[in-house]
C-alpha cells in the first residue's frame, strides 16, 4: 500500500476485505463492493462474479485486458490461476445453491430489521434488478458496504426501508465510512467505530436502534493506510 | 455437411413480425453483434425480446427499440439504455422485469421442456406481485413460468461444421441457455473449424442445438465494435 | 451387407432405419432399437444416449473399445467425428425439450390409442424405469419396434394395455416382423406387410383394429439380406 | 492449497448414520468405486442412498444394501440388482423410482437452490400417483420436489489442486450434477493436476462445488476393475 491516505470509500472497502477468510467464494457488487478485491492479497480467496467468472482478479496491466472479460459492473477484469467460466444460469445456481459463501453488496437502505433496499426508488420507473435479489436469497453472508449517509445527508440506516426491499432475507453486517454493525440475535450490534469517526457521529447519523457491542473497538488508524 | 452455414440475411430470414426472440449477451460481452445489426434491416415488427438488457440509446437492440419494432421485452436490466423506460412511459413497449437468475433459470427450464419452478428469489418484494407463492419445507417459494422463443440469436467463440459451439471467456452467458430454448437457433461465431476440431469434452453446446451459423463480421475488439 | 438372411429382430431394425432422415437427432432404446444403428449408413444421422453422448456409432473394433464409453444399455460404443459428451441433466433437458428427434423404442404391448406400456409388469415390483418415460414425452416421433407376439404367442398390438402405460403420449409408428403401422388421425393404419409375412398373418396376430392403406405395399423382399 | 487432497477414509469421516448420500454413475461407468468401497467398511446405518442405481447383487452399492445399511434408496433403474425388490418386499428398504430424467433434474434443482419444477414426464402414469398435476398454458405437468443430499461421492477425470473437476467420456452423466446437490462433496478422481493444467474453458465443474479429492485405487479398465 502507498502513503497516500485512502478516501472514505477505500477504508470501507479494505474494513469489508478483512472479513474475507481462506477458501472463501465471494461475490462483489456495484460501486464500493468492487474495490474490495484491491485489498485482498490471499491467492485462496475466490471472487465470483454473476455473469460467469469463478476466479476474478484485478487487472494486473493493459496488456491483460480483454475485452470479452468482464464483470458484473462490465469492467474489465482479469483472471487468477484456476479461474473457470459457465453460462449464466449454471452461475445463477451457484448463488441461489449457497455455494457462494460471501456477497459484498451496495445499498440504499438497510433498516433495523436487516432488511436491504438496493434496486429501485420509489415513483421511478422499475427498469433493473441485475442479480441483487438472487444474491441476496442465496450467499451464506451477506455484508453490506454504504455511505453512512446519502447525498442529502440522511442516514441510509433507516428505521424502516421505505425503499422497496431486495428481499425478505435479513443481511448479516454494515460496514460504512463511520461504524462497523454485526447483526446478532435479530438486532444490530455496534462492533466499531472506524478511524477518525467518533461514537457520537454514529449516534447521530444512525437512524435504527442498536446495541453497542461491550467489545467495542475504535479501529485502528493504520487501517487508513 | 456445410448446410448449416449461412450468410446472416438468409439465416434471419426465419424471423416474422409478431415472434418471439432470444437475443445473448451481457451488454456488448457475447452479444450477436452482426445478427443484431442484421435484425435492424428486417422488416418486421410487434416482436418480444428476451434479452438481458435492450442495448445502449440508438445501439443495438436500442435501435430496434427507437425503430419501433419491440412490443415486448423481457429481461433483468434495461437500466443501461434510459430510452426503455421513456418507450414504457409512452405506453410504447411491455416490460417483464425478472431478477437475473430467474431470468437465466426461465429460459433454462424452457430449453429443458419444463412447465416451470419454484425459486426463493424475489419472494414478497415488488417482483413477486400477483405471483404465486408457495411453501416447500417450510421455506417460501415463488413459482416462476418457463420461457421459450421462436428464433434464438446468440453468439458462440468456434464452431464446427455440424454447429458444435465452444464460448469465448464472460462471453458465454445467456447464449448457450438460450441455444436450447428456441425453435429456431442462429449462432454468430468468430470462427468456423473442422468436424473433428473440437474435442468432444470441450463442446458446450452440442450441435442438436443448432440451425444455423453465421461468421461474425461485427466484433467486440479492445478498440471497440470494429466491423472485419 | 453380407449374404445371410436377416433374423426377423434385425429385419424390423432394417426396417426403422429407414425411416431416419439427414440431419435427425435419434435415441436408440434397449433390445431391437440398438441393432437399428447397424443399418444406418449416412454419417448426417447421430444418435443420443441418453447417459450423455451425441454421435454414438458402432465399435468398428476391438481397439476402440472404451469402458468408459457405453450406451444406455451399458453397451460399449464408439464415437463418431464431432461427438460431444454432457451431463444427465443435459441429456434429459435435450430429451424432454424435443431437442431429440425419433426415439425407437421396444415395448410390451402398444395399444388401439397408440400408448405404450415398455417398463413394467403388473403384479411384478416396479424397480426400473430408465429413461423410457422422458422419451415419450420429449421426442418428436416416437417408433416403436417390437415382434408382433409374446413368447406365449398373444399379440402384443393389443385393444387397451392392461401393463402400466409408459405415457400419455401417443405413439407414431409401429415395426413388427409381420408389419408396419402409422398413426394418422388418431387410428392406426397398415401401410405395409413386411416380406416373408402375408396379409392374413396381421390380421390373426392383431388384436387392435386397424385401416387398411390405400396404398398398401408387400415390402421388397430385397429388405431381407 | 493442498488442503482439499485427502485419503479416501479421511474424506469419508464426514458420513454418520442417517445422513442421505448422493452416489454416482450409470453402472459402474462413472461410479466412484474406490470411495464406494471404503463406504461399504464404515460403521454407518440408516442411509438414503440417491444413485440411479444400486449396484448389482453383492457388488458396489450392492454389498451396502446387503449389509443392512440402507434405509431408502432414490433412484431410475434398481432392476441391475435384483435384490433391491427382494429387500423391498420384505421391508427391509423404502424405494423412491424416479424416471431418470427426472431423477437428474430433480438433483439439478436442488444444487440450484430450487424448490421443485414441473415435468411432463410420467403424468398419468403409475409413478404420477399422490403427486401433483398442474395445467400450464394447456399442458398437463407434474410437480417434482428438488433432492439434495448431506454428502455426494462422485467420480471425475481430472481434478487441479483447487478442485476444479473434467470429466471422461459417458463417465460423466451424474456427476457434474450431484457435485452441485450436497452440503459435502468427494471427489474420486483418476489423476490431480497442477491449478492452472486445466483451461478456464475445459472446467466442468467448478472448485467452489468440491470439498474433499481423492485420488482412485479402484479403476474401471478394459479388463474390469482393477486395484492399482
Amino acid at each position: 500500500m502507498s502513503d497516500e491516505v485512502l478516501t472514505a470509500k477505500e477504508l470501507i472497502a479494505k474494513r469489508a476485505a478483512s472479513e474475507l477468510k481462506e477458501n472463501h467464494v465471494v461475490n462483489l457488487g456495484i460501486g464500493i463492493p468492487t474495490l474490495v478485491a484491491k485489498y485482498v492479497q490471499s491467492d485462496s480467496i475466490f471472487f465470483h462474479t454473476e455473469n460467469g467468472l469463478l476466479g476474478v482478479k484485478e487487472l494486473s496491466d493493459e496488456s491483460e485486458y480483454d475485452p470479452f472479460r468482464v464483470n458484473a459492473g462490465k469492467l474489465p477484469v482479469g483472471e487468477m490461476l484456476g479461474a473457470s467460466y459457465f453460462d449464466s444460469a449454471t452461475s445463477f445456481a451457484m448463488i441461489r445453491g449457497s455455494h457462494v459463501d460471501v456477497a459484498i453488496l451496495g445499498t440504499l437502505q438497510v433498516d433495523e430489521e436487516g432488511l436491504i433496499a438496493n434496486w429501485a426508488v420509489p415513483g421511478k420507473n422499475i427498469m433493473g434488478v441485475g442479480g441483487a435479489m438472487d444474491l441476496l436469497v442465496g450467499a451464506k453472508k451477506i455484508i453490506v458496504t454504504t455511505f453512512h449517509t446519502n447525498k442529502s445527508g440522511e442516514s441510509k440506516l433507516v428505521k424502516k426501508c421505505t425503499y422497496p426491499i431486495t428481499s425478505i432475507r435479513k443481511v448479516d453486517m454494515i460496514i460504512t465510512e463511520l461504524a462497523v454493525f454485526e447483526r446478532k440475535n435479530e438486532e444490530w450490534h455496534l462492533i466499531e467505530v472506524m478511524p477518525n469517526a467518533t461514537f457520537q457521529q454514529v449516534m447521530d447519523h444512525t437512524e435504527f436502534s442498536f446495541k453497542v457491542d461491550e467489545s467495542l473497538t475504535q479501529f485502528d488508524k493504520g487501517l487508513l493506510r | 455437411m456445410m448446410g448449416k452455414i449461412l450468410e446472416a440475411r438468409k439465416a434471419l430470414e426465419k424471423i416474422q413480425s409478431g415472434q418471439t426472440l432470444m437475443v445473448g449477451g451481457f451488454g456488448l460481452v457475447g452479444a450477436p453483434l452482426t445478427l443484431i445489426d442484421e435484425l435492424t434491416q428486417l422488416d418486421v415488427y410487434n416482436l418480444t425480446i428476451i434479452s438481458n438488457n435492450l442495448g445502449e440509446a440508438g445501439k443495438g437492440l436500442g435501435i430496434l427499440l427507437r425503430q419501433g419494432k419491440i412490443k415486448k421485452a423481457i429481461g433483468s436490466y434495461f437500466t443501461s439504455n434510459r430510452e426503455v423506460g421513456d418507450a414504457y412511459n409512452k405506453g410504447e413497449i411491455d416490460i417483464q422485469l425478472l431478477p437475473q437468475g430467474t431470468f437465466a433459470e426461465s429460459i433454462r427450464a424452457g430449453g429443458a421442456g419444463l412447465g416451470g419452478y419454484y425459486t426463493r428469489t424475489g419472494v414478497d418484494t415488488e417482483l413477486s406481485k400477483g405471483k404465486e407463492i408457495r411453501e416447500i419445507n417450510g421455506v417460501r417459494y415463488l413459482f416462476e413460468p418457463a420461457l421459450t422463443a421462436d428464433v434464438a440469436l446468440i453468439k458462440a467463440h468456434k464452431a464446427d461444421k455440424l454447429g458444435n459451439l465452444t464460448y469465448y471467456k464472460t462471453g458465454r452467458n445467456f447464449n448457450p441457455i438460450m441455444a436450447t430454448a428456441a425453435k429456431y437457433v442462429i449462432a454468430e461465431v468468430d470462427e468456423i473449424v473442422d468436424t473433428g476440431a473440437l474435442s468432444p469434452e470441450e463442446i458446450v453446446t452440442p450441435h442438436l442445438f443448432v440451425n444455423a451459423i453465421v461468421l461474425s463480421k461485427k466484433i467486440l475488439t479492445k478498440e471497440g465494435v470494429v466491423t472485419r
